[in-house]
């Protein structure tokens, strides 16, 4: 009997004083005003080379950096607009459109480093020899008009295209590739993949497989990315180079956005990611570092 | 008379054994099925723990649990997502407990009229169907936007709480509605208040109750990633939150919802599946944590 | 007199779980056709395990297992491949509290012969009838027939039970006593049908009330406690076990605790 | 109620505080959801319902196709586990001994607690191969379908079932069989005669709430099942959309949408509404199976 009312006396100061830490904390400053802790949402891709980077901050200066990839760059973008963290990760330039979405923010474009989007399809595709694809091509396939790899010199197989979720900088790139705008995009409904990853995995196990894909995860073996073939009737692969130059017409700058100037931690984490350490990171992750385009 | 009474039975004797014949079929087909369906479900949660332990254990050490992520996921180990998880159940646990011990002393002491008692038990079972992911989006609108926390461990916390309220508060009804009608007549006679029977014959009677529904709702909450995803989690970066608003955990499933999805290197695979198994783990640890007093009341309930 | 009804043979009950101790020393007993045989004792004595060993309902006894045999009818019932269930349709069994299917009088009735098939469906309506007249039952209820069966009285209920058992057909009767949930009233009612019922079925009943025991009873079967198992301490006619009183301790501390009885009426 | 009550100690204060506190919490709950979604009520009316198109560049927010996806799933689920978590809980309570019953409900209550994410791993990894492989021969595009998603989930909410037919069983007083065995019933007899027939409300019960579950399941659907938008079927009756892939209601709320509409008021209210809908679905169908139970024990024979 005796221990239940301790018990119960126990419990309640408990949770009393947790309802009082709960109160002084919601009553006390914000942290971004304290600059305690550096937030940084959005691309997926980005965030490989950005989240590493965080890593070997936090071990070096023992700041809190906190990472996150909730809804990929258009997530990033729109945090960061509602004030919600101090870098934006995205994947795509910013448009016109997201700066009016978000008048109180003074967005600012930090370049880090260069993709590209490659269009990738699975390995019976590519066996049977399907290797490039024309802009016209690919409308007609993501407006329903070819549904089948014969139209394109490949088998007699169904194409299973995996559109990129609407809001990644991935299906954006591919999206003013295909139509000069997003406004342009015409409505349409497929199977939809999130992340690098689930794109890759869903790709390669699925015959007549087609995606966007960005292009360092395209690695050959099980998904394969595909040449695009200009008006002029070049043949352009997504090589290092063709990217570096912007002659692969997906190629696409990775950027990280600020509010206004990088200031303090933001400043510094972006220094860090400029620096030898930083651009490293970015190539290990499969992209081309800010020296290799200058090339 | 006795033969005229027997006829019925002993006259269509051929025909009699046919039915009996027949009903031992069905008797035998029916045990093969019901057995058959026992099997296939025993055999799917062994085929899943064990795919899941083969992948996983590799990845398993020491170093793994006490490490920190590095290489986004490829090395390292997964310390601060257990440690988010585990603080996401403490407090999901602290707001929880004063909540079910509330709703579950009105529902089946302070209640007289029937129809009232029925009504928490509506609430605690509608409760019990919301969504997960509708508390994640209540939960943004609420914590995220409405309170500015950004996320927030509390914010997970108390959405997981309540999340598990029917459970744990159901749990404890069944309990208390179990102690016998005699020990609180007794008590009353000799003169002890309402709040004196309470505490000194109806809680300690079925506290265990509490904490067998407890454990049983936080072995749910731990797998949960849907009410965290947008209001207490986030990807990296995150150690032990020191106050409130803007301080959110790592945690074990939204780990590994994002590296299923994101995972470059195939020695993140081997971390993912480690990371499974630890949240797998855990979440039996705890319902296995609730089978003696389970167990127990079984036994009690058989011998009534 | 022809072969006995029941054969009892070292019949033993013993516990599979916990010390494993036996509930009813090896009991040895036969039980003639025509008769109602009693069993009497003290309450926790083992007197229903036993009357369930009878049809094998103490199969379904979790943590009990039974040695020995049972011959019924000079067919060994747990030996032999004897079907259970179909025994258990010859042997009919009466419980203490009266348990009603939640459908109507009819139905209840005919619950056995519908699943079971015992009869085609054209001569339900008479089997109810008679089942039913049998039980004394037949005028209170024959113009409620489809009404649920709930609502009878506990002393109509059990009546109730005894007719869905004899609907089966069955000869012989087991009765776990049947009358103590019930008012006298209703107890005089079923005592009747025993003896009514004497004529025609084979009966063995356990019963806590030694008048009762006294009126319905041919012969009768003393379980007692005995080095803390139900043992078989005496049998015969009630008179027989009077004589026993000075010998036997537990049946002079048992008839102690009940009231006391005129042997001579 | 509040007449002449007045609390008579601290602890019977604290109750009925905190009872309130969960009342108000949960109420506060619903009407956020509806305040947060008027917007789309008023732009969409009854079109978010029937409206089967659902494109938020162009503002149109039909939710049909989603309702429809999610209650196929659910369907299917339930196909699924309905017989084999009602079928294992006839083992269980009426064939094996008490003493298995335990072991084995504990064992199928562990499946509950797997978490629904390492689900939605097994589900990309092993199932939709597997689903892909067997439809082979329907020429499927690929293998997140609702098929894949359904027998997934079905999956999933196999304990549920289980272990509420457990219960819904187990009511059925021991007497009552015991009472049918003894007119010579087989156990099988029995269990058609006696134990299903009173248990049916409870099974009934016991299969809609688990539907519930089903519907408001996310992760592990989301990420088996396509994400397809405007998957209507063109006959409502065909077995064919089965096999290609969908969006559910849950799976629209678990995806990358939500961010886009964080900060666009239409849009938001819209993914809101559909969560609404969502909460709505499921809790019609739990207070369903609430009512079905209730009422059939009026009818039902007590003790």
């Amino acid at each position: 009997m005796k221990r239940t009312t301790v018990f119960l006396n126990i419990f309640l100061n408990v949770f009393l004083s947790s309802l009082l830490v709960l109160l002084l904390h919601s009553c006390g400053d914000a942290p971004s005003q304290q600059g305690q802790v550096l937030k940084i949402n959005g691309s997926t891709t980005v965030n490989l080379a950005v989240a590493e980077a965080a890593e070997v901050m936090r071990q070096q200066t023992g700041k809190t950096i906190h990472v996150d990839t909730q809804g990929g760059s258009s997530g990033g973008i729109s945090m960061l607009g509602e004030g919600l963290v101090h870098l934006g990760m995205s994947s795509k330039p910013l448009t016109q459109k997201d700066r009016e979405a978000f008048p109180q923010c003074d967005f600012h474009q930090i370049h880090i480093g260069d993709d590209a989007v490659a269009l990738i399809v699975s390995k019976d595709i590519w066996q049977a020899g399907v290797r490039s694809i024309t802009k016209r091509e690919m409308q007609a396939i993501y407006e329903g008009r070819i549904k089948n790899w014969q139209k394109l010199g490949g088998p007699d197989q169904r194409i299973a295209f995996f559109n990129k979720e609407p809001g990644r900088g991935t299906w954006e790139v591919f999206a003013k590739w295909l139509y000069g705008s997003i406004d342009a995009v015409p409505q349409v409904s497929f199977p939809e993949v999130g992340g690098n990853e689930e794109t890759r995995n869903k790709v390669a196990s699925t015959r007549g497989a087609l995606s966007q894909l960005s292009s360092s995860w395209a690695d050959s073996k099980t998904v394969f990315p595909l040449s695009i073939e200009n008006d002029a009737g070049e043949i352009i692969r997504a090589s290092a180079e063709n990217i570096a130059s912007y002659r692969y017409p997906m190629s696409r700058p990775l950027y990280l956005l600020s509010d206004g100037e990088p200031q303090g931690d933001v400043k510094e984490f972006v220094s860090f990611m400029f620096s030898d350490k930083g651009q490293n990171l970015v190539r290990k992750h499969g992209y081309l570092a800010l020296a290799d385009l200058s090339k | 008379m006795t033969n005229r009474e027997k006829s019925h039975t002993k006259n269509p004797s051929k025909s009699d054994s046919k039915s009996r014949r027949k009903r031992r079929l069905i008797h035998e087909l029916m045990r093969l099925f019901t057995g058959f369906c026992v099997l296939l479900s025993c055999c799917l949660l062994l085929g899943i723990v064990s795919f899941i332990v083969i992948r996983g254990l590799g990845a398993l050490s020491v170093d793994f649990l006490t490490g920190v992520m590095a290489e986004v996921g490829a090395s390292g180990g997964i310390l601060y997502q257990l440690l988010g998880t585990l603080l996401l159940l403490l407090t999901a646990a602290v707001v929880v407990i004063p909540l079910a011990l509330g709703c579950a002393l009105v529902q089946s002491v302070f209640l007289t009229r029937e129809a009232h008692r029925r009504n928490i038990t509506l609430v605690l079972y509608l409760l019990n169907g919301v969504p997960s992911i509708v508390f994640g989006i209540v939960g943004m609108i609420v914590f995220v936007q409405w309170f500015g926390w950004g996320k927030s461990w509390l914010a997970g916390g108390i959405l997981l709480g309540l999340m598990i309220l029917p459970t744990v508060c159901v749990t404890l009804i069944e309990r208390i509605q179990a102690v016998p009608k005699k020990y609180i007549e007794a008590a009353r006679g000799l003169g002890l208040s309402r709040a004196q029977t309470i505490r000194s014959v109806i809680l300690p009677q079925s506290i265990g109750g509490l904490f067998t529904g407890l454990l049983l709702g936080l072995a749910r909450a731990a797998g949960e990633t849907a009410p965290i995803m947008f209001t207490a989690t986030i990807f990296s970066g995150a150690t032990l939150p020191s106050g409130v608003k803007e301080s959110p955990v790592l945690s074990l499933p939204y780990h590994i919802f994002i590296l299923a999805q994101d995972s470059y290197d195939p020695a993140t695979k081997a971390k993912l599946w480690g990371s499974a198994l630890v949240l797998i783990f855990l979440v039996f640890l705890l319902s296995l944590l609730a089978l003696p007093a389970r167990l127990r009341i079984h036994e009690e309930a058989n011998h009534l | 007199m022809s072969q006995p009804l029941f054969q009892i043979r070292d019949l033993e009950i013993l516990q599979t779980t916990g010390d494993k101790k036996s509930l009813l020393a090896p009991l040895n007993l036969e039980i003639q056709k025509q008769e109602v045989f009693g069993v009497i004792g003290p309450s926790g004595a083992g007197k229903s395990s036993f009357l369930k060993c009878l049809n094998r309902l103490i199969d379904l006894s979790a943590g009990l297992s039974v040695r020995g045999d049972i011959k019924f009818e000079g067919q060994s019932i747990y030996q032999g491949s004897i079907d259970a269930d179909t025994l258990r349709v010859q042997i009919g069994m009466l419980f203490q509290q009266p348990v009603i299917f939640p459908k109507s009088i009819l139905a209840n009735v005919l619950f056995a012969v519908k699943h079971l098939a015992l009869a085609p469906k054209s001569e339900w309506h008479d089997i109810a009838q008679r089942a039913l007249t049998q039980a004394a039952l037949w005028d209170e209820v024959k113009d409620r027939l489809s009404q649920p069966a709930q609502q009878l009285s506990v002393g109509q209920q059990q009546r109730l039970c005894l007719a869905r058992t004899l609907a089966t057909g069955c000869e012989v009767l087991l009765m776990d006593e049947p009358t103590s949930a019930l008012d006298p009233n209703s107890t005089e009612a079923i005592e009747q049908l025993i003896l009514e019922l004497k004529q025609t079925h084979s009966i063995v009943i356990v019963t806590h009330n030694i008048n009762q025991a006294q009126r319905v009873c041919d012969r009768l079967g003393f379980i007692g406690l005995r080095d803390g198992m139900g043992t078989l301490l005496a049998q015969g006619t009630l008179r027989e076990l009077m004589t026993q009183r000075e010998n036997v301790a537990e049946i002079d501390a048992y008839l102690r605790t009940t009231e006391s009885i005129r042997l001579d009426t | 109620m509040k007449t002449r009550y007045s609390p008579r100690s601290y602890i019977e204060l604290w109750s009925w505080l905190f009872a309130a506190l969960t009342l108000f919490v949960l109420l506060a709950g619903a009407v956020l959801l509806l305040k947060d979604s008027v917007l789309v009520w008023k732009h969409e009316g009854t079109e978010i319902l029937t409206g089967k198109e659902w494109f938020y560049r162009s503002e149109t927010f039909g939710a049909a196709a989603m309702i429809y996806g999610t209650l196929i799933v659910a369907v299917l689920a339930l196909l699924i586990a309905a017989p084999l978590g009602i079928g294992a809980a006839i083992c269980t309570v009426e064939y094996l001994p008490a003493r298995w019953r335990m072991v084995i409900k504990t064992m199928i209550e562990m499946l509950a607690g797997i978490p629904s994410v390492v689900y939605g791993l097994l589900g990309i990894l092993i199932l939709r191969n597997w689903i892909y492989q067997l439809f082979e021969d329907f020429e499927i595009l690929s293998g997140d379908t609702l098929l894949t998603a359904g027998i997934l989930l079905g999956v999933m909410i196999l304990p549920t079932v289980m272990t509420l037919a457990d219960d819904a069983l187990s009511g059925v007083a021991r007497a009552q069989r015991i009472a049918a065995r003894g007119l010579g019933l087989n156990a099988t007899d029995t269990i058609f005669s006696v134990s299903l027939p009173q248990a049916l409300p409870g099974l009934i019960a016991a299969l809609l709430l688990a539907l519930g579950r089903a519907m408001g399941e996310t992760i592990a659907v989301f990420l088996v099942i396509g994400r397809q938008d405007n998957q209507w079927p063109g006959e409502l009756f065909s077995l064919r959309p089965l096999v290609e892939s969908g969006q559910t209601l849950s799976s629209k709320l678990g995806g990358a949408e939500i961010n886009i509409a964080y900060g666009q008021p239409l849009h938001w209210s819209a993914m809101v509404g559909l969560s609404f809908l969502l909460l709505l679905l499921v809790v019609g169908l739990t207070l369903l199976g609430l009512w079905i139970r209730e009422h059939s024990k009026h009818t039902s024979y007590d003790k």
